[in-house]
């Protein structure tokens, strides 16, 4: 079995693996299931990586020919992304167990099925070559993550879904849309095709239409300002570890899409140019930026919190795009793989809080210093990653990312970036405050350190935060090979 | 420091000085008798030439060069800390000794200090050891007073030192030999040297000061620092024509504000004052007459001005009273303090046979030998009026005049001793002047004991008598203060600093506290703003989000697809 | 307490004492008169008894002078600084 | 040639931070607790003392850690003014520790755990500091210094503490993080480097506009050089516990800050460079304004904590001053200062928590007549001031000496007059505590009698003031030390 054969088991290993724990009873099999098919797709994603940025693998499925079957076309970018999306998921699954257990008590056999699907059709997402395979992997993932939120304990929660159900079909439908246009004038679906046909037609506005809802779509999906209104509900009121796999994931999937769109479909030199994207995108990211850090500043609900430093970081990443060079589609993927990292620390130090005193608001974090040093102190080494401090992962995508707006003389983006990562001090601050220079009210539950089955993958993921803060070898690799292999001229045969 | 034929002086006491906090009762006394004369030996073992040559922090340094003008103060020091010693032999107070040793020891540095880095570090120690000695009166006002002291002397250390890092970078050496830099360097040395000489207006810290240091303390300090200076002037500045004038002025400056004095050891300091200003002048006249003058009126004025201050703070020390019109009629109880403290009075009025007059005429004959009539006439007013309130009005008032009622005991063996020390010396080189000619640089070729010196020194002196006697009663006095410089910044200069100090803090307060207030405000309006309801945070509801995507998709599709 | 009473029988003589030195600085005047002076440098010098001429102005003068600008400018009371500080 | 050890630079730097790892895990446990303490301050001080025997032989290590990003590593590199500034902090941790041990332990704090490891990460970001090779490992540990240094100011844990810790960090991270951080990445895009070179890297570089504003950005993103308006936090730092005050407000974090500046100073920008820059000298009066304001705020501060902290702010001008006066004899002085003022200025800290434990006073009116009490503290408070005045026979006078040489080899009479004035403000401040309790009667009703502090706090301040005495014979190591900087001295 090669690699090019084995790629595609990561999506079907989950596909498959839902089907079984929609069936399983209990609370331990459709974990255990989940978790090892978790883990091979994670496995396999990782073997995949170094394979793809040598060579762009493709498989088509059933042997028909691409142009007709379905083909997974792995290059650098997506098999960054895909490893990233396995990689997060089974580090959050061990994680995962005790706290669905306690705020997802029945129906695990569903839920974690649904979450098995959310994985794969993400997954299917990032290695799909072909434009409406993509929008099916979207649809499926999209479905499965209503279901993950609405299962939340809080009512809200069923509101937040049915409001980030509308607007994903919005972008869904767009996306279609888009997808739709681009059919209509090339007669092919797979994406090396289309960036093979494109050049032809693309001076119409059918095709210039496509481009506009592709970017639309997604940055709904992305949540990128103004684009975000569904996300600080439907990460606040979903279940921890929803929000945890999400926040890890689903933004990022959605941002791959787009630029897989924008940079090989349309080649930059067309879709930077065609529409004033670089603009448009740099304005709504560095709103974004501050927006989303600005509000996040407020937030009595921590994990209302990180939504909106989401918002924020989504900001970054979107304003390393804006770039339009190598270095900033870099900072791009960096951010997109490092935030993981961080705010995926984040939303299970804030979850284990949960887990312990049963509430995510500030007020509940007082005194916790105390009691639970380990995770708070997870915390706020998460946090110092996502202010950017040195050493941490988050200093290294802004670094590259401030690289790359001096590269191409914006100063001020330099000094909107400083000043964003000022406010992140400030809120990830009120929280350390809270925890350690706050005495815990008398008529707050004493709380305990959290077990360990909750501690480790948080402290795992924040030594990773470390990590990659310090050998930058693997992400600063991948996310360069990924950015030359979406700025490299296109889909290489 | 140490070589096998050169032990520095100062280093000598400065670790006898060490060993005087371990020591009690009598053992403490001798130890303090010793030590002097452990100077004194080392003193007499010294060769001239320099020592102690050492390349410090990119400077040479010198510190120890022994010559004859060096030896001359030398001496007189070493003398004077034993006078001093044996007069302080009573107080049972280790700060003080141990201070007043310093003190002696930074002295001696200063004036065997070869360069001029070495010399500032004594002076600034001269400052921080002497200061004590006002300090250690233990009341409100040598607690200020002293402050004030130290205050002045730090400026002239600042100075001093910016003279001397000018003077360095001028002339590219930093040995001190005359001054012979332009500009800044030059003025401001000359500044800072003044500042210790106590040339007015920069004076006014002596007679603020010594009239509030320890009884015994006092002592010393009317021999060290002004004499340090006038050493230094007579290394660096002779022939300064400035000077001449300056110091003909200070000697007249300090009678006249002596008349105005009630505190007997304020009269006695501005009469350092008029002293120095003999010294001064013979600086800034320079001829080898005139520096001699003097260099040998230094030495001569140490040791009876010490004879002064100890017979007035004997006064004191017995009696606890400093003001002439507190005091009277004390010869009956106290006589060998006033026939002691009356040979100091006849020295520093300059009477044949006693030690003045050796060496202030000296400088008068120079003045006249350089044809300065101006000056000549100003300084034998000085003489006047020098005789005419130490050795008239002060001891009139203090011993004779009116009886006021006190019934102190005689002043105690030590001080005693000590004074009949020192007025013997001032005795015996009033009668040997040879003796302390021989130390002098130059050759003297001057000799006081001529006719017509001789009457004219003792027609000013006696008829400047007879004017008191018959003007007694319009001699002013009474408990009043006289202001001097001193107003300036004991008025002036504590409200300019503490105004100043004053405005940086209210606009520091007040900023911060509008830009705290500001950002307060702010933060807590944009807590209202952007709470959990907040504007921007509120939960939209889905046809805001509607509306915010078709605006994205229809500003895309306005200005890209349809152009 | 031997000195006390000599200076004591010293004061009780002071007429005296005044009467032999009112005498001595005659005698002095009168030698500088004789004697011929010894120094032209300045005019005065030629002048016999201007030494003590001159003693006696300097000293009232400074007298004088020196209880008009008491009066004048300097005197003040001994709290003078104590209110100020 | 030496019996000490000859570690590596990375290996040194460690050494706190194992420390701190084990004292943290001793944590309640008081014997082992204090013999971490003890002897990872000692292990340090042998490390450092053994590069410093090393370094005066010749040998100038260097180390690349670890290279995060192609050209931007953790990397060390001896140079004369790291060596000074490591040989006096790990100097004054020796000493610092048992005073720290006596003073907490009398005070009856608690949570002491983590308040020495907190103390040991403290000194190892300092070492870090002093031994950066490039802007960028500095600015590493310059972080870790703040963030570990802030438990510490919030020790006591009352409202004031943590209000004052707050401002603290606040302004500490925001002036890093909001204009030193940019200076830096703007020097790395300039130049392709951020190692510290002779000369400066900036030279020729980038235009003088550039230049100017970063130099700016610098000065004023080393907040912990506590230049004006950015000095606020050192104030609020005095609500830390005293050896905290000691060690790090005197010593440890406001020389790193120093240190910072003339590093910049030196091997950023080069004197030659940063004399022709247009805003050189408009941050050179600005320092010499804070010099004098701070001085003028200190005379006022009956606290005597307080008028300590605004004579560090005014004394850490001084060396400020001395880097933008950019000329090798300022920078000669001004890294003499951080010497001389650290010795001077952790005696008169150490004196003020001696005063308080002993006696429990805080305000400079209340001393009278305590210097019969504590004569020892007193005495060493009066040699620790006249050091920070520079006075002999203290080190301190050297550190002026050259440092106002310095400013008139510049042409910068101004400064001279500044520096003039400074030392009568210092006079004015520094010596009333002394004078009032040597001079003054005790209050009415108090118990006389000898009452020192415990001899855990006496001996090490007795030691530092002895210190400042032996520097005044000893300027000459390190004024050969320093002039490294330059090459040989002539």
């Amino acid at each position: 079995m090669t690699i090019t054969e084995l790629m595609p088991f990561s999506v079907l290993v989950p596909l498959i693996a839902s089907l079984v724990c929609a069936l399983l009873p209990g609370r331990f099999w459709p974990w255990a299931v989940t978790l090892v098919a978790t883990i091979t797709s994670a496995v396999i994603a990782a073997i995949t990586l170094p394979a793809a940025a040598q060579v762009t693998l493709s498989y088509a499925f059933g042997n028909w020919p691409p142009p007709i079957g379905i083909e997974y076309r792995v290059d650098a970018a997506n098999a960054f992304v895909a490893l990233l999306v396995a990689g997060m998921a089974a580090v959050a699954l061990p994680w995962a167990k005790k706290s669905v257990d306690r705020e997802v008590p029945e129906r695990q056999g569903a839920f974690y099925a649904l979450f098995l699907l959310a994985l794969s059709g993400l997954l299917g997402i990032t290695l799909s070559g072909d434009a409406f395979n993509i929008f099916v992997f979207l649809e499926i993932s999209s479905l499965a993550t209503y279901g993950l939120i609405a299962h939340g304990s809080d009512r809200r929660a069923l509101l937040a879904s049915f409001r980030y159900l509308i607007m994903g079909t919005v972008g869904a439908t767009f996306l279609l849309i888009g997808i739709g246009f681009l059919y209509v004038m090339t007669g092919t679906l797979n994406l090396a095709d289309l960036a093979e046909r494109l050049p032809e037609v693309r001076d119409t506005s059918t095709v210039r239409a496509a481009l506009a809802f592709i970017i639309v779509g997604m940055g709904l999906k992305l949540a990128m300002l103004p684009l975000h209104l569904w996300l600080p509900n439907a990460y606040t009121y979903a279940p921890s570890f929803v929000t945890v796999f999400l926040a890890g994931t689903a933004t990022k999937v959605a941002l791959y899409v787009m630029l897989r769109f924008v940079f090989t479909v349309f080649a930059p030199d067309w879709s930077f140019v065609v529409l004033p994207l670089s603009t448009v995108l740099m304005i709504l990211a560095v709103a974004g930026m501050f927006a989303g850090s600005w509000v996040a500043m407020f937030q009595p609900n921590i994990k209302r919190m990180l939504a909106y430093s989401s918002v924020a970081q989504v900001g970054y990443m979107v304003l390393g795009v804006s770039l339009v060079s190598i270095v900033g589609l870099t900072a791009a993927f960096l951010h997109l793989f490092n935030h993981a990292l961080m705010k995926t620390a984040l939303f299970m130090a804030v979850g284990t809080v949960i887990y312990q005193v049963g509430s995510g608001h500030l007020k509940d974090f007082r005194g916790l210093g105390r009691t639970m040093p380990w995770t708070l102190t997870a915390f706020a080494l998460a946090g110092l990653s996502i202010i950017g401090v040195p050493l941490t992962a988050g200093f290294v995508s802004k670094w590259y990312l401030i690289q790359a707006a001096l590269d191409q003389g914006q100063w001020f983006l330099v000094v909107l970036i400083l000043i964003t990562s000022l406010m992140a001090i400030v809120y990830i601050w009120r929280v350390i405050e809270a925890a350690w220079f706050q005495e815990r009210p008398g008529n707050q539950p004493a709380a305990g350190e959290a077990p360990l089955a909750l501690l480790i993958p948080t402290w795992v993921l924040v030594a990773l935060n470390f990590y990659f803060g310090i050998d930058t070898r693997l992400t600063v690799g991948g996310a360069t090979a990924a950015a030359e292999a979406l700025l490299g001229g296109g889909m290489a045969p | 420091m140490i070589t096998s034929d050169w032990i520095h002086p100062s280093l000598v006491l400065i670790a006898g000085t060490l060993v005087v906090p371990l020591l009690k009762g009598r053992a403490m006394q001798t130890w303090m008798v010793l030590l002097p004369l452990a100077v004194l030996g080392v003193l007499w073992l010294a060769q001239p030439g320099e020592y102690g040559q050492m390349a410090f922090l990119g400077m040479e340094l010198v510190t120890g060069r022994v010559d004859d003008l060096s030896m001359v103060f030398g001496w007189v020091f070493s003398t004077v800390l034993l006078i001093g010693a044996i007069y302080a032999l009573h107080v049972n107070d280790q700060v003080q000794h141990v201070a007043a040793f310093l003190y002696g020891a930074s002295a001696l540095g200063v004036v065997f200090a070869g360069d001029l880095i070495t010399l500032y570090v004594f002076w600034e120690l001269m400052v921080i050891t002497s200061v004590w000695l006002i300090w250690r009166r233990g009341s409100e006002v040598s607690f200020n007073a002293g402050f004030r002291y130290l205050v002045i002397h730090a400026v002239g250390g600042v100075v001093l030192l910016a003279g001397i890092i000018m003077f360095q970078f001028e002339t590219g050496t930093t040995r001190f030999d005359q001054i012979d830099a332009d500009g800044p360097a030059f003025w401001l040395i000359l500044a800072a040297f003044m500042i210790n000489a106590a040339v007015p207006p920069l004076h006014a810290w002596l007679t603020d000061a010594y009239p509030e240091a320890t009884v015994t303390g006092a002592v010393f300090m009317s021999a060290l620092t002004t004499k340090t200076a006038v050493y230094t002037l007579i290394r660096g500045y002779p022939g300064t024509e400035m000077l001449v004038w300056l110091g003909a002025f200070m000697t007249l400056y300090g009678v006249t504000f002596a008349m105005l004095s009630n505190d007997i050891r304020r009269l006695l300091s501005y009469h350092i004052v008029s002293q120095v200003g003999y010294m001064v002048a013979g600086v800034g006249l320079g001829t080898a007459l005139a520096l001699s003058g003097s260099a040998s009126h230094a030495f001569t004025h140490i040791l009876y001005k010490a004879l002064l201050f100890m017979g007035a703070g004997a006064v004191i020390h017995m009696t606890g009273r400093s003001k002439l019109s507190e005091l009277g009629g004390l010869y009956r109880y106290m006589p060998w303090t006033f026939v002691l403290y009356l040979v100091g009075g006849v020295s520093i009025s300059a009477f044949p046979l006693f030690s003045g007059y050796v060496s202030k005429t000296m400088i008068v004959e120079a003045a006249a030998v350089d044809g300065r009539a101006l000056i000549w006439l100003m300084l034998a007013v000085a003489s006047a009026g020098t005789f005419l309130s130490t050795t008239l009005k002060l001891p009139y008032k203090t011993w004779l005049g009116e009886d006021s009622g006190l019934r102190p005991q005689e002043a105690p063996w030590n001080m005693l001793l000590a004074m009949s020390i020192a007025a013997a010396l001032c005795f015996l080189i009033g009668i040997f002047p040879g003796l302390l000619y021989a130390l002098l640089p130059e050759p003297v070729d001057f000799d006081a004991y001529t006719m017509s010196v001789f009457l004219k020194e003792m027609q000013l002196l006696l008829f400047t008598g007879l004017a008191f006697c018959l003007l007694l009663k319009y001699v002013g006095g009474g408990p009043k203060i006289s202001l001097d410089v001193d107003w300036l910044y004991r008025r002036g200069g504590p409200r300019l600093i503490s105004a100043t100090g004053t405005a940086i803090v209210t606009a520091d307060r007040a900023v911060r506290r509008v830009a705290l207030g500001q950002l307060m405000r702010l933060t807590s309006h944009m807590e209202r703003k952007h709470g959990r309801d907040g504007k921007l945070a509120k939960s939209w509801p889905i046809g805001s989000m509607a509306l915010w995507t078709a605006i994205v998709l229809a500003m895309l599709l306005t200005f890209g697809v349809w152009r | 307490m031997k000195l006390a009473r000599i200076i004591e029988f010293l004061i009780s003589k002071r007429s005296l004492l005044a009467v032999i030195m009112l005498v001595l600085m005659a005698a002095l005047v009168l030698a500088d008169i004789i004697l011929p002076p010894a120094y032209t440098r300045f005019p005065w010098e030629a002048i016999s008894g201007f030494a003590a001429f001159f003693g006696f102005v300097a000293c009232a003068a400074l007298i004088f002078f020196s209880r008009f600008l008491g009066e004048w400018l300097l005197y003040r009371d001994e709290d003078y600084y104590d209110d100020h500080e | 040639m030496s019996t000490l050890p000859q570690l590596n630079l990375f290996t040194v730097v460690l050494i706190p931070f194992i420390g701190a790892a084990l004292i943290a895990l001793a944590g309640t446990h008081r014997a082992l607790r204090e013999g971490l303490s003890w002897s990872s301050s000692i292990v340090f001080f042998l490390a450092v003392m053994g590069l410093l025997v090393a370094f005066l032989d010749g040998d100038s290590a260097s180390q690349t850690v670890w290279e995060i990003m192609p050209g931007l590593a953790i990397a060390f590199r001896l140079e004369p003014l790291g060596m000074l500034f490591a040989a006096m902090s790990s100097t004054l941790w020796v000493l610092a520790t048992p005073y720290a041990i006596g003073y907490m332990n009398a005070k009856g704090y608690s949570n002491l755990g983590r308040f020495f490891a907190c103390y040991a990460i403290a000194l190892g970001a300092a070492a870090g500091i002093a031994f950066a090779d490039n802007l960028f490992t500095l600015f590493v540990f310059y972080e870790i210094l703040s963030v570990s240094t802030y438990p510490l100011v919030a020790h006591t844990g009352d409202n004031k503490a943590k209000q004052g810790a707050r401002t603290y960090l606040a302004l500490l991270l925001a002036t890093s993080i909001g204009l030193m951080l940019p200076a830096m990445i703007w020097v790395w895009t300039a130049t392709g480097t951020l190692d510290f070179a002779d000369g400066g890297i900036l030279a020729g570089q980038v235009s003088p506009a550039a230049g100017a504003v970063l130099l700016v950005l610098f000065m004023y993103g080393t907040g912990k050089a506590a230049l004006m308006p950015f000095h606020r936090w050192l104030p609020a730092a005095m609500v830390a516990p005293t050896p905290v005050s000691a060690l790090l407000h005197a010593v440890a974090v406001v020389k790193a800050g120093v240190f910072v500046v003339l590093k910049i100073a030196i091997y950023v920008f080069g004197l030659d460079y940063l004399r022709e820059l247009a805003t050189s000298d408009v941050m050179l009066y600005i320092a010499a304004f804070t010099m004098l304001a701070a001085s003028l705020v200190a005379i006022r501060q009956d606290n005597l904590k307080a008028r300590l902290a605004y004579s560090t702010v005014s004394q850490l001008s001084y060396i400020v001053v001395g880097a933008m006066l950019a000329v090798q004899l300022s920078a000669i002085g001004g890294g003499m200062h951080m010497l001389m003022h650290g010795f001077g200025k952790i005696t008169l800290f150490f004196c003020a928590g001696a005063i308080y434990v002993a006696s429990g006073k805080t305000k400079v009116s209340e001393f009278d007549g305590l210097g019969r009490r504590m004569p020892v503290t007193f005495f060493a408070f009066f040699i620790g001031a006249l050091c920070v005045i520079g006075l002999p026979p203290t080190g301190g006078i050297w550190s002026k000496w050259h440092l106002v040489a310095g400013a008139f080899d510049a042409g910068h009479t101004a400064i001279m007059l500044a520096f003039m004035l400074s030392t009568l403000l210092n006079i004015g401040y520094l010596l009333p505590p002394v004078a009032r309790a040597f001079l003054r009667p005790l209050p009415e009703g108090e118990r006389s009698g000898f009452n020192e502090a415990p001899w855990m706090c006496v001996i090490p301040l007795a030691l530092t003031a002895l210190g400042t005495l032996v520097l005044f014979a000893m300027a000459q190591s390190a004024f050969d030390l320093l002039g490294g900087m330059f090459g040989p001295v002539a």
